[in-house]
């Protein structure tokens, strides 16, 4: 079987094999293993794809193709450059992760890693496809269910959460079907069949009509995913409510599907689309920055600090690939992955932080330093590396994106990237208060000096996740370029 | 002559019909019912399908009618008056009964059929053998499956009507 | 020259850092001690060895200093965009890389002593190696985005330390504020950097400050609200550079900072991190002098000279002694701003830029010790309120001796360290500048008035009542105070004007007697003041202060900055942005949706009663719709 | 051939029936009425397969023996309405469609 078809049989089989157990130790195990393989299968992944692309120019590499659907001439069509592989590398992280942080699982825990690796499957499906409506598909079953994790597993007003956010990305996944479907009836512009096929459909000159109504259609679509304002309030909600596992794959991998077809599917397929609408999106992206980073400042529990901060972090992606420049995509990736990292971690640290004090309100705890040190501690890195610290993933990404915009020379350019750049005061102001309140000062309650420490689990989620913050943070370049390279192609169709 | 027999033959149907879905006593309106289906089967006669007519006197005049009035006379108290609906109710579906008469005569009449001018008479043997044939346009099989779904419909009727206590 | 070696002089902090991190409940307290201060030997050591074979054997080129430059690709921005990683070898850095290793070096061993018995002694000294790297870092960086990137990481050191007494909860308030101004400023200088290299296609320093480069000479290409964008884009970096070297009107978070361990002061606060902005507006000189005739430099000028007597004049007033030192510093900063931005380019004229660096040097030295000696007195007394002190010239010999010698060096008496450095900027400030140099004279009374009044407050006067009798420090702690007093003596010495020069060429310096006259006597009459007022105990301090009044009372709650920042954040950001977009999300955006689910909802209940369950309703809806759509076909749809 | 009958006559005839059987089942509220009404659609439909038959195709027999096979399924289906009615009479007491909503929503 070739070794991208593998990274959606994996996770069937481990389903398929999770179904036969019985208990949280056996699921758990088969989860590790099953997670263990698939990031065994991505790092592989990466080195095959150097070796490959040293022979191979091709846009696309490892491709695959059968046919699926004659009629609608829809394949089963799979192919990864330098940004899939990235984004591969990173969804097998978080989901390893995951599975560690859900080493306690107590309430049917089967079903729950079941659903954990049903998502897992469609976020790898979705990064690998080339076929619009496979990629679709796949997308479709990453959606479905989160509804099942958040409304049954969840905290608070699960049901109303989960409802939310599916009913959102459903009416966002409709807008997008349409879009798809118009760039589907249109890619015989220049003669030839109809296809669903990404890279066929990137040679044809789709009419510059058809671009300006669809553009929109498509990007929002994503978009909402990646919490565009102001169709963003599903995240903090989903986020509050979600089990701690599935915060950390939503903020963490679900999220960056928007980003990703956007870039993949918007920019690529429709480049005069997007330079028509880039300016109208870029307000609404340079809004979602600056207005996810003062909303978290004044909110109070854990989870909706974070998922502002997410709003913000991801308006940055999108305001990103709207500056439609390959620095700026560079850094819409490089924050694509790192985001992807730190909320993963984050979530889980505050899903620890939870598990212990029973509160995620910041006003309620106090010296948690002092407490529990290493979650503490780790608490604070991530928190440096989320306000942009150099040595961190995130620092990168940034400036690739700042240096990026600044390529534009019109004052409207600017001023959007000034309003972007001065949210990194902002996002220090609110992760400094949490950090303050929550983790410095005084131990506020005493039957918190008895909380339990770090255990290894834990502590293999925690490093797994920050290891390559940092390593992103200190050797850039590696996957600097790995990105920067695969982003050629895509880049010519704007010029 | 056979012309005013369709037309007294039209029009009592009508009026029987009529009679039949307004009556408000539920014994009449069988037995209106009744006078309809037996009009029927006398436009049949008329039209030389005198097999036909038989199938439908016996079969509605007599099953279906008898069936009906057993019914009435089991679940109903023949002094009882109907309810009728509500005035909106049966003026809506009156214009809507009238508008789709409307517009079914409209259509038929501005169709022009290719009337083939014919007076044969079908005999009933001609019907048995096409009923029964399994050759080019023979109807056999449909005949197995109704004798199979009448079975079947008997068997269930049964079945329902006894109720619980088998 | 192979410079590789100097590699290994951040990178030992590092190594120290990380293993002392990691191992944070692992290693015990005495040994992670010896550890940094070994460490960091071994990194002064090798700065020595640097400076040794940079000025007298390597560095000079043809009778000129010239850079030496090693760098390697760290990430790629665009075809021509990069960020390198490398070693920018020349005098300022080289001179930065002896400064900070040796108070960091001083402060290491100080520190043993000092914070022994904490809790966090390990983590402590983790906190100083990351430090010390970052310093390195800074100093050594190539190009504007490496040291934007070490200079966060020095913010973050910073407020990691200040922050060190975690439970403190004015500890987090500083530490918090010190990070979030200085980012502020940050922002600034990010955009700056953004603007530097889109119009002038580089980061390099090498190619920046080359006076016959396309930078240089281009600068007037585009320009943006009557000014040079690149001067916008100087002026935007020195706000980075204000920021951390606390001038005015970003320096609120620096007295605030004096919460952190005194070492700590000492270090960050005094010597080294907040002179990172001096060396930034130092390292592009070239830049700020020729873009647009040195308008940027003159805006840095004025802004050094009115922190300065800014400052200067608050000190007098504060009655914590680190405070006073803190607000001393930040006077002392904005003379060395003040002497960049009156300094000129060539040779002689370079005599500003010259003494800026003399006197960060000297400053180092001095400051340092100030700090060290207030930490010794602290350290005896349980306090930092000069009101709690007095006479303790008795307990205190070492302390005493070594804090008179700073007291001394920074009133800019003869012949201690601060006397010569001093000198040069006041004749700088006086050839090029005579309102600033008159308010640097006027300054260097003030410094000398206001040091010599915590002398007197601390070490004579009456002796107040203390718990128990106060002691002289230990051994690790004197032993630093002595070598920094014997430098603060022995540092004037140098011939700076020969090795560090804006172009690189060396000049013989001379002394302007009239000149040195005039300060030599106004520091006197400081002192003499200060002797008169605070040498035995008499209320003459209060009447003065009560004479100036309200001046006294503005200059004593430091011309309500605070306030007005407070004001800002707390009411307009906090309350006001924050709050109203948290509504605003609640309510409107987050409102919006949940009406269209509500309204579905509504809707649905409403129009429910159509499926009523009863075939007679749905039959009349059936036939309706053929006929109706029977109708439409037939009338209307005719093609 | 009705002699002196053209076929609009009969089907007009069947037209009236039709919708007069609608008008019944819309309005009528008694399950034994709406089978009444359901009679009245069922053989006007028939009369139209009949007359068409013979009218237009007289050669064949399609529409005869389709009509056969209406009455047969009508009259297997009215048993089978008897039967679910009678069951619902002992069940619920009442033949009023009215009384039996409970698959409503």
């Amino acid at each position: 079987m070739d070794i991208l078809t593998l990274f959606i049989v994996v996770p069937i089989i481990t389903i398929v094999v999770l179904v036969f157990s019985k208990g949280l130790k056996q699921a758990r195990i088969i989860s590790l293993v099953g997670s263990l393989v698939q990031l065994g299968m991505a790092i592989n992944l990466v080195f095959a794809y150097f070796r490959e692309r040293e022979i191979n120019q091709d846009i696309m590499v490892f491709t695959k193709d059968a046919v699926w659907f004659k009629t609608f001439n829809i394949h089963y069509n799979v192919g990864v450059d330098g940004i899939s592989v990235a984004l591969l590398l990173l969804t097998s992280i978080v989901v390893l992760a995951g599975v560690f942080i859900s080493w306690k699982m107590k309430e049917l825990p089967k079903e729950f890693f079941i659903s954990l690796l049903v998502l897992s499957t469609g976020v790898y499906g979705f990064f690998i496809s080339i076929d619009l409506f496979t990629m679709f598909v796949f997308y479709e079953i990453a959606v479905i269910p989160m509804y099942l994790l958040i409304g049954i597993w969840g905290t608070g007003p699960r049901e109303y959460s989960a409802m939310k956010l599916t009913l959102m990305l459903m009416g966002a996944s409709a807008v997008l079907l349409v879009g798809i479907l118009g760039i589907y009836f249109n890619s015989n512009a220049d003669g030839g069949a109809l296809t669903f096929n990404i890279l066929e459909i990137a040679q044809v000159n789709i009419p510059f009509e058809a671009q300006k109504l669809f553009f929109p259609l498509v990007f929002i679509g994503f978009a909402v995913l990646s919490a565009l304002f102001p169709f963003h309030t599903w995240s903090p909600d989903g986020h509050a409510s979600a089990p701690t596992a599935v915060s950390m794959l939503h903020a963490g991998v679900l999220m960056k599907l928007g980003g990703y077809g956007v870039f993949r599917v918007a920019m690529f397929l429709l480049p005069e689309g997007a330079l028509t609408w880039s300016n109208f999106f870029i307000v609404l992206a340079a809004i979602g920055v600056i207005y996810g980073a003062f909303g978290a400042i004044k909110q109070k529990d854990l989870k909706y600090i974070n998922a502002y901060s997410s709003v913000s972090h991801l308006g940055l992606v999108l305001f990103a690939l709207l500056m439609l420049n390959k620095t700026a995509w560079n850094g819409a990736i490089l924050q694509s992955l790192s985001h992807g990292l730190m909320t993963a971690l984050f979530f889980a640290l505050i899903g620890m932080i939870y598990g212990r004090t029973g509160t995620r309100d910041i006003t309620k705890l106090g010296g948690l330093l002092k407490v529990i040190p290493v979650i503490s501690a780790t608490y604070v890195i991530v928190g440096l590396a989320s306000l942009g610290l150099p040595g961190f993933s995130g620092f990168v990404a940034e400036m690739n994106i700042f240096v990026g915009a600044f390529q534009h020379e019109d004052l409207f350019h600017r001023i959007a990237t000034i309003v972007s750049v001065s949210a990194i005061v902002v996002t220090a102001v609110y992760i400094l208060r949490v950090v303050g309140i929550m983790l410095m000062g005084p131990v506020k309650n005493k039957k918190y000096l008895t909380l339990q420490r770090v255990t290894w689990y834990e502590k293999t989620g925690i490093m797994l996740l920050l290891i390559p913050i940092i390593g992103m943070g200190v050797a850039p370049l590696w996957i600097s370029d790995m990105i920067l390279e695969s982003l050629q192609p895509f880049i010519k169709g704007l010029i | 002559m056979e012309k005013y027999i369709f037309y007294i033959l039209a029009f009592s149907m009508i009026a029987f019909a009529i009679a039949a879905v307004n009556s408000r006593k539920m014994m009449r309106s069988v037995i209106y019912l009744l006078f309809v289906l037996v009009g029927i089967a006398g436009i049949f006669f008329l039209i030389d399908y005198n097999f036909l007519a038989a199938i439908q006197l016996t079969v509605y005049g007599g099953g279906v009618i008898v069936l009906m009035i057993f019914s009435v006379l089991l679940v109903h108290h023949i002094e009882l008056e109907l309810t009728l609906a509500k005035t909106s109710k049966r003026i809506i579906a009156a214009i809507v009964s009238a508008i789709g008469i409307g517009v079914f005569l409209q259509i038929i009449y501005t169709y022009d059929f290719p009337v083939v001018e014919n007076y044969k008479t079908t005999s009933t043997a001609d019907i048995g053998e096409k009923l029964l044939s399994y050759g080019d346009g023979g109807f056999v099989l449909p005949f197995e499956v109704i004798s199979v779904l009448l079975l079947a419909a008997m068997i269930g009727a049964i079945v329902i009507a006894k109720g619980k206590k088998i | 020259m192979d410079i590789r070696y100097i590699y290994l002089i951040p990178f030992i902090p590092l190594v120290v850092f990380l293993l002392l991190g990691l191992n944070y409940k692992r290693i015990k307290p005495s040994v992670s001690g010896y550890i940094g201060v070994f460490g960091l030997l071994v990194s002064a050591v090798l700065s020595y060895y640097t400076a040794y074979q940079y000025f007298f054997v390597h560095g000079k080129v043809n009778g000129i200093y010239k850079p030496i430059i090693d760098r390697h690709v760290w990430m790629n921005f665009t075809d021509s965009l990069a960020i390198d990683m490398g070693l920018y070898i020349d005098a300022i850095s080289v001179m930065m890389l002896v400064v900070v290793s040796t108070i960091s070096l001083m402060v290491h061993i100080y520190s043993r002593g000092y914070m022994k018995g904490d809790d966090g002694y390990t983590k402590f000294f983790a906190f100083l190696s990351l430090f010390t790297f970052s310093m390195f870092g800074l100093v050594l960086s190539t190009n504007l985005f490496q040291i934007y990137i070490f200079w966060e990481l020095v913010g973050v050191s910073s407020f990691l330390l200040i922050g060190y007494y975690y439970t403190k909860p004015s500890a987090i308030a500083a530490a918090k504020k010190a990070f979030i101004v200085t980012r502020f400023a940050d922002l600034g200088f990010l955009i700056g950097i953004l603007i530097m290299g889109y119009y002038t296609g580089t980061f390099d320093f090498e190619t920046l400050n080359n006076p016959e480069g396309s930078a240089i000479l281009n600068w007037a290409s585009t320009s943006f609200m009557g000014l040079s964008v690149i001067t916008w884009g100087l002026l935007l970096i020195f706000v980075g550079g204000a920021g951390k070297s606390a001038m005015m009107p970003f320096h609120i978070w620096l007295p605030d900072a004096m919460e952190g361990p005194t070492p700590v002061s000492a270090l960050i606060h005094a010597a080294t991190m907040v002179v990172a902005g001096v060396y930034l507006v130092a390292r592009l000189f070239p830049m700020f002098y020729f873009v647009e005739d040195g308008f940027a430099l003159s805006i840095v000028a004025y802004v050094g000279g009115i922190s300065s007597l800014f400052a200067a004049v608050i000190a007098i007033t504060q009655t914590d002694i680190k405070r006073v030192l803190a607000f001393s510093t930040m006077s002392q900063l904005g003379y060395m701003m003040m002497a960049l931005g009156v300094s000129g380019y060539d040779g002689h004229e370079g005599v500003g830029y010259m003494a800026s660096m003399f006197h960060l040097f000297t400053h180092a030295m001095f400051k340092a010790l100030l700090f060290l000696g207030a930490g010794s007195v602290i350290h005896a007394v349980h306090s930092n309120y000069l009101k709690d002190m007095g006479g303790l010239r008795k307990y205190l010999p070492i302390t005493n001796i070594t804090f008179l010698i700073a007291a001394l060096a920074i009133a800019g008496i003869p012949p201690f360290a601060g006397f010569w450095s001093k000198d040069e900027i006041l004749v700088a400030a006086f050839e090029n500048n005579q309102l600033l140099y008159y308010i640097g004279v006027f300054v260097a009374g003030l410094t000398a008035f206001y040091m010599f009044r915590i002398y007197f407050g601390i070490f004579w006067g009456k002796e107040k009542h203390y718990d128990h009798p106060p002691h002289e420090s230990p051994v690790s702690m004197t032993v630093p105070l002595m070598i920094l007093g014997a430098l603060s003596v022995v540092v004037g010495f140098i011939p700076f004007s020969e090795f560090v020069t804006p172009d690189g060429k060396g000049f013989e310096a001379h002394l302007n007697y009239p000149l040195a006259t005039i300060a030599v006597t106004v520091g006197i009459i400081g002192i003499a003041l200060a002797w008169v007022f605070y040498k035995k105990e008499n209320n003459l301090a209060d009447t003065y202060a009560k004479r100036f009044g309200v001046f006294y009372k503005w200059a004593y709650h430091k011309f309500y900055f605070d306030e007005i920042y407070l004001f800002i954040t707390k009411k307009i950001l906090f309350n006001g942005v924050a709050a109203s977009v948290a509504l605003f999300d609640k309510k409107v955006v987050d409102g919006t949706m949940n009406q269209i689910g509500n309204k579905t909802v509504f809707t649905s209940e409403k129009i429910k009663g159509i499926q009523s369950g009863k075939l007679q309703d749905y039959a009349l809806a059936f036939v309706g719709g053929v006929v109706v759509l029977v109708m439409i076909f037939i009338y209307f749809w005719t093609e | 051939m009705i002699a002196g009958i053209s076929i609009y006559e009969i089907l007009t005839l069947t037209t009236l029936l039709f919708f007069i059987g609608v008008y019944g089942f819309i309005t009528r509220k008694n399950l034994i009425s709406i089978l009444i009404s359901v009679e009245l659609i069922m053989n006007a439909s028939v009369v139209n397969f009949v007359i068409i038959n013979k009218y237009l195709y007289p050669d064949v027999l399609q529409g005869v023996l389709f009509s056969i096979f209406i009455i047969a399924v009508a009259a297997a289906e009215t048993a089978l309405a008897i039967a679910i009615i009678i069951n619902l009479y002992r069940q619920i007491g009442s033949v009023e469609v009215d009384a039996t909503e409970t698959m409503k929503y």
